[in-house]
């Protein structure tokens, strides 16, 4: 019986050393440390590989130009990326984890609003500063005042109200009913639940369908057969890729073929075009960078990533590529590791990147510009704004 | 409510989808009703027979659907070797030394399809995946009647091997009483492995279907590993014929959950259905069992 | 507390039905307090089903019990202890990962969660010094030897206090002194507020303890009566030892009738037979040079941590025909397994024609001619008959198949007549049929046949033993293990008695038979 | 002999206890934070221990209650703003009604069957999650006021860590040992000597889902949002299974291992983003195959002077 007396104080002080070891590992001297949680596998890692591309080419170039100057010396930048498996409860303990034992002075945030919010209410109570992209600003707001944490993405009703404004000038012409079918995220919610509706109606537009359905659903037959017994023309739909893939695949084999068929959020990396064919062609979306638009680094940066990893290119590299230099001018500007000085520093932020011009209004969120895109042959061209024209509007869909 | 031509296309093709899950669960029943693993890596099994049609139609140039043979030997060659070096020396230790060991097999698999063929959404692009068929008032999709097709046959045909060859009678004596079957001279071992086989093939030639008609990628396994578990335990555990009866009702029943509940219903009703066919006919699918 | 001359407990019309088999049929039952009641019957009588009714184990299908003029028959098990039944199980069941002492502690605290630990102890240790279980009271009950165990089911069942005490054929197994000690034990037990039922195979314990008997055969009672009179009653011996017999009983139960019986098995002269039979026999092989076609030496086996066999040796040569006798729990089934591979030896030697196979799998041993026709008969449900019969033709040409098939049913034309069914749809004895027609169909070299006489009337036992007889005169080399002694040794070349797990006895059927020891195994009278 | 150890076992525990109370002073923000963890993954593998080491029932279904708890602490600190204990508290009639309720179904279910009607079970909670809107739906729900800061919250873990190991303590120490173990060992037999084994299982049972709930609710507290894929994945009921069979299944320690096992292996692997969910599943493999008693029981035989005693946990 002692014997498992013992047996339990052993486990104790193994426990004891396990925090005392895990609290080693401090970040050397003459460096300035900064982390990000990725999702790298499970269903949102094809956002993360980018992301993380994104994030390491920034720190990167800094290093290569010879790092900050903090205090007069020079420090490299370090970036320590973990793995969050898609798993907000994973996002949020590699947050703490890069805050206590990496002692990270600033983070760069996950992808979608539940792992964003995740790391960033993290950061928020540890008061440490946070940047990221790939999280709508309205989802972003909605969930607190922020203070430490920073989104540069695409405004919601902006995206929304885009493609309205591009098909009445574009002079599409439909029998003006609609279809809405989003999801039950945040994003979706907001979209397709609040702002889709509204717009239609400000623009002249019969909402014949509005359904939601579930992130995680494959189905979409009754959704499908209900638009088309309704004499839908237009179809704006909010979903994630896989659902984006399976939607469209299900109106081709339901033989149901509106004139105009936007997809949000799902439709916008390659892959979607890659799956699909030629069932893409026509198909809209809304974009919040492309690598023909006018901004600094823009075309070089989509040339630098296609030649490293041979892959096509997607936007999520220009947010997470801007977030990061964000972070690192802040830093820079601060010439301090000290994270109310960095996160000062980023409140200041005013400069174009990449992704557009980048200003934080008092909600820390920036909007990027809207461009509206169309696949066509497996290539997405800009055909709205008129300014950032890149192609011809294919219409119908066909 | 929706009108008619649209209630019968949805019911419709939910019976024929639910046909070509049942293949997918097909493989998960056999399984379960021979060894007695719930192999939680059976969804990933559905996951390779996708990306084995999806390279075999790239690398070949064939049509997936006529190298189902192929693709079924390639799955069925992948999964064995799991079954003899994992699962066999593990045979003695309970169900869920085996079950874990699955896991752990599904996560492996998940990280190894991220790093091999990225994380990207794919799916095996034919022109007869998105073309509709319509008769009269109802219009389902092509690939679905196809794949429905295809269900029907393999399982009849898997329900022959079993029910008339030789095989088939080892596997029944080995699933009802595996000590009595080795000591009339079967190789238990053997039987279970051809049988861990098998069901991978299955799940390869559900798969290689899905990847046609839908879409996949690295973490789609899970949706289907219980997807399947519902169907196998609406069929009856090990009843080769009863999956195609659990698919088809459980596709029926989701598109009339769908129908009137909005299609998010769907795998809602499904998981509902199969706890309460779990909770009142637990006994009736599978000779008792005692932990 | 309760009015002298009212039962205690009063079971009326007790049935029990398994699908079509009836196990009880239609039993009444009284139980009075003081009294100690003996059951006794053949195997498959349906007494541990009786126990089980009783004590709740088992949902009657018909019929009512009511405990001091309460009715239970609808109480769970754990009712019904708490209402003060208590009952051991034939083979023990002790909870093995806990010691002795716990064991009882489960009893204890189930029934009064909150009794005073030194009471507790009190009532145990007073238990445990009652059963001899004293000094084991802090082993696990894993290490008690099967006497020791079967005190322990008694020790358990008492530490309910209960009213009624049922006991499982406590005496199977024992040797004749530890008989006289359990004995003493029951007797102990006895007191006048307590109403004992004994189901007992070794009929001295029913007599030295019991003043009232019932007989049970076929799930209806036969006789019951005050114990001398029943046990004096020709037509009990006739039925409890099987020899011979009188076989209207078996038309009596009406589960199995003579004409069935003819019917079923179908035997023409020796000599038609031996041709018809030949497909099943393998021919006898001249390679192995001269080796035994089996040979163990010093063959020891475990089931979990209890050791079952303790060094057998034995010897087979090709033809000869090999009895294994012995009581409940000797071993005999063990060995049966341990030579078609079922368990593996923990020590010992296993040869077959000369090739050492010990530990080799069971399906390598049927491949080199070694059928098995499993106690408990083993057929598989989800396979028709003739699934079943064909399961066993390993590696056969189809043609060789039909010709086995077709063999077997000349033996068993009932098999032909339901070979489309499935295999449990038939009654015991056709199922019994289709086990050895199964096992036969492997054309084996040496045929085991493990208690293939459990639960069937003694015609159709007849029958079953008249086959196997032919088969011996066509060359079969066969094994049988049996509890019914005058038909195993009536067959045998040579008989061996187990006796925990060694040979105590051996020799020719007729110095067995005539050996005092034997009965004092099987019937305990020999004193 | 059975009392003193058991009261020597509370002792410890509570010895431990105290001496974790006043972590936050030493331990540093990354301990604390590893130590919360290891926590909650601790009761959770505890109460795990609760329902299979003494029911011998396979679960796969504690991210039904996590996810349950989560809900229920966040539905209720929003809409009534109830103080966190007695959220807390909520969250454990939660967790133990949920499990009365499933119970009748659930156990009719034997052996496999019931692993996987919890499976199911946790599936269901999770669609009904993401398709009802009235709870977020996929979206989810965030805490509206500041969660405790970190020492706090470590403390409430602290203390539900500490009731989960004083049950299993209990469980295993006391009386309702033997009839625990009666009912694992052999449920016919131990009826027959008036137990009454769906009354005690279910007593586990929900004492189980109850502590589940609570720890669910911690989880939750700290992460400040929560929403269904998170809360009511199956990742909750894997990882507790992994730190059971890696720690060893029915050892007393198993659990503590096997949740330090587990964190410390996430931590450790998380710096190697490409392949860590591999190695994981190669370990888990490896650890299955050739330590069937998991670490504990492996370094139990490694060191022949330990005594080798199976608890019943």
């Amino acid at each position: 019986m002692s014997q498992r007396l013992k047996n339990i104080v052993k486990a104790g002080s193994l426990l004891a050393l396990a925090s005392i070891a895990f609290g080693l590992g401090a970040a050397r001297a003459d460096e300035i440390v900064i982390g990000a949680s990725l999702p790298l596998s499970g269903p949102l890692a094809g956002f993360g590989s980018f992301q993380q591309w994104g994030y390491k080419r920034a720190v990167a170039e800094v290093n290569k130009a010879g790092g900050i100057s903090i205090g007069g010396t020079k420090q490299m930048v370090k970036l320590i990326i973990r793995d969050d498996k898609t798993d907000p409860n994973a996002a949020a303990s590699n947050t703490e984890t890069l805050i206590s034992r990496d002692h990270v002075v600033a983070m760069l945030g996950s992808c979608t609003p539940a792992l964003v919010n995740a790391g960033a209410l993290v950061a928020e109570r540890a008061k440490k500063p946070l940047v990221t992209g790939c999280d709508p600003l309205e989802a972003f707001k909605s969930v607190r005042k922020w203070n430490y944490v920073w989104d540069l993405f695409f405004d919601e009703p902006e995206l929304a109200a885009a493609q309205f404004k591009a098909l009445a000038e574009l002079g599409a012409q439909t029998n003006k009913k609609i279809a809405i079918w989003h999801d039950n995220g945040p994003d979706g919610q907001v979209v397709g639940g609040k702002i889709w509706p509204a717009l239609a109606k400000d623009f002249g537009y019969e909402v014949v369908q509005n359904a939601e359905f579930p992130v995680d659903n494959t189905q979409f037959t009754s959704i499908i057969g209900e638009a088309k017994s309704k004499g839908a023309e237009v179809v704006l739909v909010d979903a994630i890729t896989p659902q984006a893939i399976a939607i469209r695949k299900q109106m081709a084999a339901a033989g149901f073929t509106p004139k105009v068929l936007n997809i949000e959020k799902g439709a916008e990396p390659v892959q979607f075009a890659e799956a699909l064919g030629k069932l893409s062609d026509g198909i809209l979306v809304g974009g919040y960078w492309d690598s023909s638009l006018p901004y600094p680094g823009a075309a070089d940066l989509s040339k630098a990533f296609e030649s490293e990893t041979k892959l096509t290119s997607s936007q999520h590299i220009a947010d997470s590529y801007a977030a990061a230099q964000i972070l690192l001018d802040a830093i820079a500007s601060a010439g301090s590791t000290d994270p109310e000085k960095i996160n000062a520093a980023i409140a200041k932020t005013d400069k174009t990147y990449a992704v557009g011009p980048v200003k934080f209004d008092e909600n820390h969120t920036a909007k990027l510009p809207i461009v509206s895109l169309q696949w066509q042959g497996g290539k997405t061209v800009i055909i709205w704004p008129k300014a950032a024209k890149t192609g011809e509007f294919l219409f119908p869909l066909p | 409510m929706p009108d008619i031509g649209v209630a019968l296309s949805t019911i419709v093709s939910g019976v024929l989808l639910g046909g070509m899950l049942a293949l997918t669960a097909l493989g998960l029943s056999i399984v379960l009703g021979v060894m007695r693993l719930v192999n939680l890596a059976h969804g990933d099994f559905v996951v390779v027979g996708a990306y084995v049609g999806l390279f075999f139609l790239k690398f070949t140039g064939v049509d997936p659907l006529l190298g189902l043979p192929v693709i079924a030997l390639i799955v069925a060659a992948l999964a064995i070797p799991l079954y003899r070096f994992l699962l066999a020396p593990l045979a003695e230790r309970g169900p869920e030394a085996q079950m874990m060991t699955m896991f752990a097999v599904a996560i492996i698999l998940e990280n190894a399809f991220v790093l091999g063929f990225s994380a990207d959404t794919r799916s095996i692009e034919r022109d007869y995946a998105t073309l509709p068929l319509t008769l009269g008032p109802v219009t389902v999709p092509l690939i679905y009647v196809i794949g429905f097709a295809i269900a029907v046959a393999l399982i009849l045909a898997v329900h022959w091997l079993i029910s008339r060859t030789r095989f088939g009678r080892d596997l029944r004596a080995s699933a009802a009483d595996a000590q009595a079957a080795a000591t009339l001279g079967i190789d238990v071992k053997r039987v279970q492995m051809l049988t861990f086989g098998l069901g991978a093939a299955c799940a390869g030639v559900g798969g290689t279907l899905i990847g046609a008609a839908f879409q996949f990628g690295p973490s789609s396994g899970a949706a289907y590993l219980l997807n399947s578990l519902a169907i196998v335990v609406l069929g009856g555990l090990g009843n080769v014929l009863g999956t195609l009866f659990g698919g088809v009702t459980l596709g029926f029943l989701q598109s009339v959950g769908g129908l009137t509940l909005g299609d998010g219903y769907r795998d809602l009703v499904g998981m509902a259905l199969f706890l309460l066919v779990l909770a009142f006919r637990p006994d009736g699918f599978l000779a008792r069992r005692r932990s | 507390m309760n009015a002298s001359g009212a039962p205690l407990l009063e079971a009326s019309g007790l049935v029990k039905r398994y699908g079509g088999l009836v196990a009880i049929n239609e039993v009444d039952l009284e139980l009075h307090p003081g009294t100690i009641t003996g059951v006794i019957g053949p195997n498959g009588a349906g007494k541990s089903t009786l126990i089980g009714l009783i004590g709740g184990a088992i949902p009657a299908t018909q019929g009512s019990i009511r405990l001091n003029g309460r009715d239970i028959s609808r109480l769970a098990a754990s009712e019904r202890a708490r209402a003060g039944i208590g009952r051991t199980y034939q083979i023990p069941r002790p909870f093995l990962d806990m010691t002795v002492e716990e064991n009882l502690e489960v009893a204890q605290y189930s029934i009064a969660p909150f009794i005073n630990a030194t009471l507790a102890r009190e009532e145990r240790d007073a238990l445990l010094a009652r059963t001899g279980l004293s000094d084991a009271a802090r082993l696990p009950a894993r290490a008690l030897p099967l006497l020791r165990r079967k005190r322990l089911e008694v020790a358990r069942a008492l530490a309910l206090k209960p009213r009624i005490v049922l006991l499982d054929e406590v005496g199977a197994g024992l040797v004749d002194s530890e008989i006289t000690e359990l004995i003493t034990l029951i007797r102990s037990v006895a007191d006048p507020n307590t109403a004992i039922v004994i189901v007992e195979h070794v009929l001295r314990v029913v007599r030295e303890c019991c003043s009232r008997s019932i007989v049970l055969n076929f799930g209806t009672k036969l006789i019951e009566g005050p114990t001398a009179e029943v046990f004096a009653n020709d037509e009990v011996a006739a039925v409890y030892l099987g020899t011979g017999g009188d076989r209207e009983l078996g038309a009596a139960s009406g589960t199995s009738t003579e004409a069935e019986a003819e019917a079923s098995v179908h035997l023409e002269s020796p000599a038609a037979e031996r041709r018809v039979m030949s497909p099943l026999i393998a021919t006898r092989s001249e390679s192995s040079g001269g080796a035994p076609l089996l040979e163990l030496k010093g063959i020891c086996a475990s089931y979990g941590q209890a050791r079952v066999l303790k060094g057998i040796d034995l010897t087979i040569r090709e033809g000869e025909a090999i009895a294994i006798l012995g009581a409940n729990g000797a071993g005999k089934t063990t060995l049966a397994r341990t030579i078609s591979g079922a368990i593996a030896p923990t020590s010992g030697v296993l040869r077959i024609a000369g090739e050492d196979v010990a530990g080799q799998p069971p399906h390598r041993i049927a491949e080199l001619g070694i059928a098995h026709c499993m106690e408990g008969r083993r057929i598989f449900p989800t396979l028709s008959v003739k699934e079943n019969l064909l399961i066993a033709a390993r590696n056969a040409s189809a043609s060789a198949c039909q010709e086995r098939l077709d063999s077997v049913y000349d033996l068993f034309p009932v098999l032909a007549e339901r070979k489309d069914h499935s295999g449990t749809s038939m009654s015991g004895g056709q199922q019994q049929m289709l086990a050895i027609g199964r096992a036969l169909m492997a054309r084996p070299r040496l045929v085991i046949f493990d208690e293939i006489s459990l639960g069937l009337a003694p015609v159709v036992m007849d029958k079953l033993y008249e086959a196997l007889m032919v088969l011996k005169q066509a060359g079969m080399t066969l094994i049988v293990i049996e509890q019914d002694v005058d038909r195993a040794l009536a067959l045998a070349d040579h008989a061996y008695v187990l006796e925990h797990g060694v040979f105590g006895l051996s020799g020719k059927p007729r110095e067995i038979a005539a050996d005092p020891r034997l009965r004092h195994i099987y019937i305990g009278t020999a004193d | 002999m059975k009392t003193s150890s058991g009261l020597a076992e509370v002792g410890v525990l509570l010895a431990a206890f105290v001496l974790l109370w006043f972590a936050p002073s030493f331990a540093g923000d990354y301990g604390l934070q590893i130590a919360f963890r290891v926590l909650i993954y601790l009761t959770l593998a505890e109460s795990w221990n609760l329902l299979a080491g003494s029911t011998g029932l396979v679960s796969l279904g504690t991210s039904c209650f996590v996810g349950l708890g989560a809900y229920v602490a966040f539905g209720l600190m929003n809409a009534f703003d109830v103080p966190l204990p007695l959220g807390l508290a909520c969250c454990a009639v939660a967790g133990g009604a949920l499990a009365a309720l499933v119970s009748p179904a659930l156990f009719r279910l034997r052996g496999l069957y019931f692993t996987v009607g919890t499976l199911a079970l946790a599936e269901l909670l999770r669609l009904i999650m993401v398709n009802v809107s009235a709870f977020g739906g996929a979206s989810g729900i965030f805490l509206q006021k500041d969660p405790p800061p970190l020492p706090v919250l470590f403390h409430y873990a602290l203390v539900v860590a500490l009731i989960a190991s004083l049950a299993i303590t209990a469980c295993a120490r006391s009386r309702i040992s033997v009839i625990l173990r009666a009912v694992r060992d052999d449920e016919d037999a131990a009826a027959q000597m008036g137990v009454r084994p769906y009354r005690t299982k279910l007593g586990a049972f929900i004492l189980s889902s109850a502590l589940v709930a609570i720890a669910g609710g911690v989880q939750a507290t700290k992460l400040g949002a929560i929403e269904p894929y998170g809360m009511f994945g199956l990742q909750w009921s894997i990882d507790v299974l992994s730190m059971v069979i890696i720690g060893g299944v029915g050892l007393r320690l198993g659990p503590l291992v096997g949740a330090l096992f587990v964190v410390a292996l996430g931590e450790a692997l998380a710096d190697y983003p490409e392949a860590h969910v591999a190695i994981a599943g190669v370990i888990l493999i490896v650890l299955i195959r050739f330590a069937p008693r998991g670490v504990v029981g492996f370094v139990e035989n490694l060191a022949p002077f330990t005594q080798k005693k199976r608890v019943a946990a």
